[in-house]
């Protein structure tokens, strides 16, 4: 099935991602923390899923496969929060209006089931985008 | 009018700093005298020799010096900043800093120009034939004074903070501008014949900012006050006039308030 | 270290007294000496001016308000930045130089000396960073105690040997100079919004008015035997009619002794006294109170002021008198910086320009020429800009030229767009003196350096002081006629000896010298009362732990220490 | 016999926490445990002694693979990099010593480089803003002392902050504040119903994107102007009821973050912001601060404010001035643009706070990245140089969100061998020196 919705992304800080950080980017608990999207129930609905199912999330700059989550820091339905991070960062558009700031906050995205599809770690997802993978 | 014509034989690796390409640079030099005129790119010195072909020597003066550019701009910055006089032709896209801090004289980009262009103008007219980035005759980081004299005409589209801190002068665009357009405006005149997206006219002092299209949202700082029949640009039409930005200061001139004004077109 | 021979200059040294006597000045190890050997490099400054190096007293050029003023006006050196050859960084600001161009700027015109005028004792380690980074000149900062809760609480008890000692603590911190005044108690009352407009409204809470902080800062300099005196920037700068609360201030210092080991006869200074002396009720009537508080300064000898002269350049005002730039954002609404600074003061920044065809503006520069011409004792009257608050101190040498050239400054005055107003008002017109080559090295040289309690080794040329040595372009026997010829002669020393080392030459910098942060130590009788207020206010007021407030030696790598032994006062 | 450090500063976030208690071993050698930090401090201790950690600088080889390299050769290959390209992107520094910086505007000067720090996407919005209009702000004991209303907009302290509001803003007693919580009323504006905002006495939920829109209509209410309905998804009675209740404050302070700093307008978002502020100063007083979020990303700022007049994005390239243009001299612009021919990264992670896009286009070129650990950044370059922690295992200058500088301490040695950045900046700056000498450039 191909539902898709599409969600107002916002990228932002959590404590768990700063703990993540300052454990190691390649740790386990920055990858647990990072590769998450806060998702509203209803929106979940929406696309037809249970939480913690993966999904594959689209912008104009890429795409990126994360694990849909509820989140205690509720959001209004049709907004969507993925933590600051590589995996973030593979769909926040570089487009800065000429103030040096990317457009972290407030960009569109389309959002579908990716249940199968595996989750890149922090070094990988940067790696591949920039080619230095050998496959 | 003598015309030195620049021809690009070829494009910078990164980006060319042409701050002296203008009629005040070249004036009383030879073609040669030109060629030998520095570049920039980095900590590399350059001549514009080296980037491009010069022929015709220039006027004594800038008044009476037209340069004629040919070839792929689309990577060279600076081109006729500052220029108090004479006459630019650029036949291409051209990079940020095009037009910028120009006192006087006539130029003319036959395509598109980046950000930062006509930076705090103060005379002269300035004609884009294609599309503008972002801070088309605003001012520049830090400056209260904006745009403050000359036109400034843009035949295509114009991107987001178009004007801040605009003072005086007129400002034309016949497309779409983005976002921020007559941020902290003080004085002077905006026309958009197309669609403005968000937040016209906000922290608007002083000056008039007219939309012919669309504005997406409206400031919650301005009022609607009159409906007024106006011939703007050559066209006479019915407009809404509103009056803010509300939340900002105003002067008073003879114990009355004076407010900026957006008209809307009907 | 090289031995130097100065001939044939003409010698200015009120130390001394030589009124520009041809007289040979001679260098060895950073020090004047009475002859050096045959191998002496000679320094041929005959048809040449010599002084000592000159002396700062009331600059803003390190600080936390100072580079906030420096980065939020990208505007201020846009275009305004270069490099010139050889050993210099990039120079850029015209306002607020960088600490690059400060050094530089300061040595070119030849002082070798200057003051940071306000330093909030939470932000010091800022001014010692920005103090470390500025090349060549001496440098020494004054903290700032007018508004100090620890101050207002023990003066509100007149507790002033707790005051003494809580201020030898600060200084020790802060590796600080003296004891700075910013209106007292207005900052204080900025802090929920108010102000203090004469010296008798009351501090909010506190229950002191500001003549009780001025009296007990006073008796509290004079108990510690500082070299310099409390320093202050009185109350109600900046308004018509302030003149009377100027006097009112001034004769607060009335009976007070100077009590000090370093020669210094002031007990208070009162700063940049232009914008002290206006008359008036409001702009419209605004008239110069110059004359008025001189003839008060000229007779009460144990004060020492400084102008504060007005350049009409477009600058940026910045001043621990939080209220009064706030005022004076309402005025030109051009961008307002504040910062209010727990338990001890608060600054504010705003761009201002002074432009001449305004009638208030011209008035303002001709107020601060006429302080400088009405004063009997150039001994007690010292040269500023309040730089950067009246006009940037690259403006020194023009500042010079009118005082020094009467048909120089009559031309400026003359050609305002509303000069005969600014004529009414002030009294420039008709004034007639010139400032001679000896009194400008009094108001440049020895007077700061008494006041400040450095006459033992700076500000003179006498055998045995440090050879700070400005060496100027100019001919007294031939002094330029035309100011702008005395502009450029100041603007760019022939030679400027540094520690008794050739630092600039003809303009060039040739040698970053060995700059000194100075600071005084002042040694007190023990006190249990104030260390426990110290821990008590840290422990339950500050945001930062008392152990991470003092500033370590690191940032004075080379500190030039000035103890004083209170502990028998 | 483990010793305790106290009075430790944390090398986090912008609120430079400096009450922590550290437990020492006796050799000086490992951290045995942490006090008072906040869980994200604590972390950043412990991972001093994880395992695994580089000792010594890493080069990439043609088969994508690092071999390990002598500080010499790493040193060498920079000093070359650098001398050689035209135009440098020296980005980072937020998390060094100002000493540190010093001595790397230094190179930049030499070798034509262009010094940008984390403000570039964290809060240089705020700095824009600041240039434009200035900003009446205080130190956070002023807020412990005074403040009687707090307004936290577009930021999170409860995450990315979390000792702030237990130190400064919410809970604590001062002077004139002795009933601490209870004698403030928090505010909270933000798109999310974060946890920041469970801590408010009053939540106002804004539309995500139209913060400027609302601060426009808090001015307008001010003035005592006509609204409309709804603002931003506020009704008009909510915003006039705020405002009068803000013009009786005896003590404002807005804290703002990258909710404001990151959304739509940017700049003017704070911009409008500081206005509301500087309005409210008419009527009472009101004080703003960016809520800044690497620890010395401040610092940075006011290094290069007092050396060349510019808090970010300072473009050295031409060796002869210094410029500044947010927008053009941005790293993330440089690199979208392809500005720049080499970047040397120190103490940051560009790799993963870096739209992709732009780390791509850096990813093809020379690259040189100075961090203590590995990161998405070390692994997409020539050569990663560790170096001791600072703030960790090497003292040193840091400013905090409310420019209060605090010297930062060593409380343990760095793995045996370990240069710091002073050390390692000072021998590339020499090597540079001897490069240019034989004419490199």
């Amino acid at each position: 099935m191909t539902n898709k919705i599409t969600l107002n992304m916002i990228t932002c800080r959590t404590i768990q991602q700063g703990v993540g950080m300052e454990a190691g980017k390649t740790s386990q608990k920055y990858f647990d923390a990072c590769t998450i999207m806060h998702m509203h129930p209803e929106d979940m609905k929406k696309l037809g899923i249970w939480k913690n199912t993966n999904v594959r999330v689209t912008s104009q700059a890429g795409s990126v496969i994360v694990k849909a989550v509820e989140t205690r820091e509720d959001l209004v339905p049709g907004l969507a929060h993925i933590p600051m991070g590589p995996w973030a960062n593979r769909i926040v558009p570089a487009y800065t209006y000429s103030t040096g700031e990317p457009c972290f906050k407030g960009f569109p995205v389309e959002v579908e089931v990716a249940m199968n599809e595996r989750i890149m770690g922090a070094i990988e997802i940067v790696q591949d985008a920039c080619g230095l993978i050998r496959k | 009018m003598n015309t030195v014509t620049l021809t690009v034989k070829k494009v910078p690796e990164l980006y060319l700093e042409c701050e002296k390409v203008n009629p005040d640079a070249f004036a009383g030099k030879t073609a040669d005298q030109i060629a030998k005129l520095p570049g920039y790119q980095g900590k590399e010195i350059s001549t514009l020799g080296d980037y491009f072909t010069v022929t015709g020597d220039a006027g004594a003066t800038a008044a009476d010096t037209k340069i004629v550019i040919n070839g792929d701009c689309t990577k060279m910055k600076y081109i006729g900043a500052k220029m108090t006089a004479g006459e630019v032709v650029v036949n291409s896209t051209t990079d940020m800093y095009t037009g910028s801090w120009m006192t006087g004289g006539k130029l003319l980009i036959k395509g598109d120009v980046h950000s930062f262009c006509g930076l705090a103008m103060k005379g002269g007219e300035f004609i884009i034939e294609g599309d503008a980035g972002n801070y088309l005759g605003a001012a520049y980081r830090g400056d209260w004074r904006g745009m403050s004299g000359g036109v400034l005409r843009i035949k295509g589209n114009a991107g987001s903070d178009v004007a801040t801190f605009m003072t005086g002068g007129e400002l034309i665009v016949e497309g779409d501008v983005d976002i921020h357009i007559g941020t902290h405006m003080e004085g002077g005149k905006i026309i958009v014949k197309g669609n403005a997206n968000r937040r016209v006219g906000g922290q608007l002092v002083k000056g008039e900012i007219y939309v012919f299209g669309n504005i997406n949202v409206m400031m919650p700082g301005f009022k609607p006050v009159n409906e007024v029949e106006l011939d703007v640009d050559g066209t006479t039409a019915k407009f809404t006039e509103y009056v803010g930005d509300l939340g900002e200061r105003h002067p008073k001139r003879k114990g009355e308030t004076v407010y900026g004004k957006l008209f809307l077109k009907q | 270290m090289s031995e130097y021979i100065i001939k044939n200059g003409h010698v200015f040294d009120p130390v001394q007294g030589i009124k520009g006597d041809k007289k040979d000045i001679c260098v060895k190890d950073g020090k004047i000496i009475d002859k050096v050997g045959s191998g002496a490099k000679i320094i041929d400054a005959s048809g040449k001016t010599v002084m000592a190096g000159a002396l700062e007293i009331h600059a803003h050029v390190a600080g936390p308000k100072v580079n906030a003023g420096r980065w939020y006006r990208p505007e201020d050196k846009h275009f305004d930045s270069h490099k010139t050859a050889g050993i210099t960084r990039i120079e850029g600001g015209k306002s607020i130089p960088t600490v690059f161009k400060t050094g530089y700027e300061y040595a070119r015109m030849g002082f070798t000396f200057a003051m940071e005028a306000a330093m909030p004792p939470l932000y010091a380690r800022h001014v010692h960073e920005e103090i470390h980074d500025t090349p060549i000149i001496d440098e020494a900062a004054l903290p700032v105690f007018g508004n100090n809760w620890f101050i207002l609480e023990y003066l509100k008890n007149q507790e002033i040997e707790n005051t003494a000692a809580y201020i030898a603590w600060v200084m020790r911190q802060t590796k600080g100079y003296g004891v700075k005044v910013v209106n007292p108690g207005g900052t204080e009352a900025w802090a929920w919004g108010l102000n203090c407009l004469t010296i008798h409204d009351p501090v909010p809470y506190f229950e002191i008015t500001p003549a009780e902080i001025i009296k007990g800062l006073m008796a509290a300099n004079e108990y510690l035997g500082l070299p310099h005196s409390m320093h202050i920037h009185q109350n109600d700068l900046g308004n018509p009619g302030n003149y009377q609360t100027t006097i009112d201030t001034l004769k607060l210092a009335e009976g007070v002794k100077a009590t000090n080991n370093f020669g210094r006869d002031q007990v208070m200074h009162s700063t940049h006294i232009q914008f002290h002396s206006y008359k008036g009720t409001n702009w419209g009537d605004f008239e110069s109170g110059a004359k008025e508080v001189m003839d008060y300064v000229n007779k009460q000898k144990n004060l020492t002021i400084d102008t504060g002269n007005v350049t009409l350049d477009e600058t940026t005002t910045m001043t621990a008198d939080g209220p009064f730039e706030h005022h004076l954002h309402g005025l030109n609404h051009l961008k307002w910086f504040n910062v209010d600074v727990e338990l001890e003061t608060a600054a504010g920044v705003v761009p201002f320009i002074y432009d001449p065809n305004n009638a208030v503006f011209a008035s303002q520069w001709a107020v601060g020429l006429e302080i400088a011409l009405y004063a009997k004792d150039p001994m007690r009257c010292f040269i500023t800009t309040d730089h950067p608050n009246a006009g940037p101190f690259t403006r020194y040498p023009r500042v010079y030229a009118w005082l020094m050239s009467e048909k120089y400054r009559n031309e400026r005055l003359n050609s305002f767009k509303k000069a005969d107003k600014v004529i009414s008002a002030t009294n420039l017109s008709g004034m007639d003196r010139e400032i001679t080559l000896y009194e400008l090295a009094q108001m440049t040289r020895a007077g700061p350096a008494k006041a400040l309690g450095l006459s033992k080794d700076y500000g003179g040329l006498k055998v045995g002081m440090n050879a700070d040595i400005a060496i100027y372009n100019i001919n007294p026997d031939k002094f330029p006629s035309d100011g702008a010829a005395i502009e450029k002669a100041f603007a760019q020393v022939a030679y400027l000896f540094k520690d008794g080392k050739i630092c600039v030459e003809e303009g060039k910098i040739v040698d970053m010298g060995k700059k000194h942060t100075f600071w005084v130590d002042a040694k007190v009788k023990e006190n249990k009362q104030v260390m426990h207020d110290v821990r008590e206010k840290f422990l339950r007021y500050y945001s930062v732990n008392e152990n991470n407030y003092s500033v370590p030696e690191s940032y004075a790598p080379h500190q030039h220490i000035i103890s004083v032994d209170a502990t028998q006062a | 016999m483990p010793k305790e450090v106290t009075d430790v500063i944390c090398p986090f976030c912008g609120t430079l926490c400096d009450d922590l208690i550290i437990t020492v071993s006796d050799d000086n050698k490992t951290i045995l445990g942490v006090k008072n930090a906040c869980a994200i401090g604590a972390e950043k201790f412990n991972h001093q002694r994880l395992p695994g950690r580089v000792k010594r600088p890493r080069m990439r080889q043609a088969d994508g693979t690092y071999k390990e390299v002598s500080y010499d050769e790493a040193i060498d290959w920079t000093a070359n990099m650098l001398v050689k390209s035209r135009k440098t992107l020296m980005y980072g520094w937020a998390s060094t010593s100002c000493q540190a910086m010093s001595i790397g505007h230094d190179i930049a000067e030499k070798v034509g480089g262009i010094v940008d720090n984390c403000a570039t996407v964290c809060h240089g919005s705020s700095l824009i803003a600041i240039e434009d209009v200035g900003v009446p702000s205080c130190t956070l004991g002023e807020v412990k002392n005074r403040a009687d209303r707090v307004i936290f907009w577009g930021c999170n302290p409860a995450h990315a902050h979390p000792r702030h509001m237990s130190r400064y803003s919410i809970f604590p007693r001062g002077f004139f504040t002795v009933k601490g919580h209870k004698g403030r009323k928090i505010y909270c504006v933000d798109c999310r119903y974060t946890d920041t905002a469970k801590c408010a006495d009053e939540f106002i939920q804004v539309q995500q994107g139209y913060d400027y829109e609302l601060l426009n209509a808090f001015r307008t209410a001010a003035r005592g102007e006509v609204l409309p309905d709804t603002v931003g998804g506020v009704p008009k009675e909510k915003i006039y009821e705020i405002v009068e209740d803000l013009k009786t404050a005896r003590f404002g302070i807005i804290f703002f973050g990258m909710g404001l700093t990151h959304t739509m307008g940017r700049n003017h978002n704070i911009d409008i912001a500081i206005n509301l502020t500087r309005d409210m100063n008419d009527y009472t007083k009101f004080a703003i601060m960016a809520m800044r979020g690497h620890w010395n990303v401040t610092g940075s700022g006011q290094v290069l404010g007092w050396q060349y007049g510019f808090p970010y994005a300072v473009d050295l390239s031409r060796r002869d001035q210094a410029r500044h243009q947010t927008g053009e001299t941005t790293s993330v612009d440089l690199l979208n643009r392809g500005e720049v021919e080499a970047c040397f990264y120190i103490a940051t992670d560009p790799g993963a706070h870096f739209p992709i896009d732009a780390m791509i286009k850096s990813s093809k070129k020379p690259t040189v990245t100075v961090d203590p650990h590995i990161n998405c950044t070390t692994e997409i370059s020539d050569i990663h140089i560790p170096v001791a922690m600072v703030g960790v295992e090497v003292g040193g200058c840091a400013y905090r969100m409310d420019n209060v500088p605090i010297e930062t301490r060593k409380v343990v040695d760095p793995p045996e061998g370990m240069l710091t950045d002073e050390e390692l900046l000072t021998k590339i700056n020499q090597r540079v020196d001897e490069l240019l000498a034989k004419g490199g450039a």
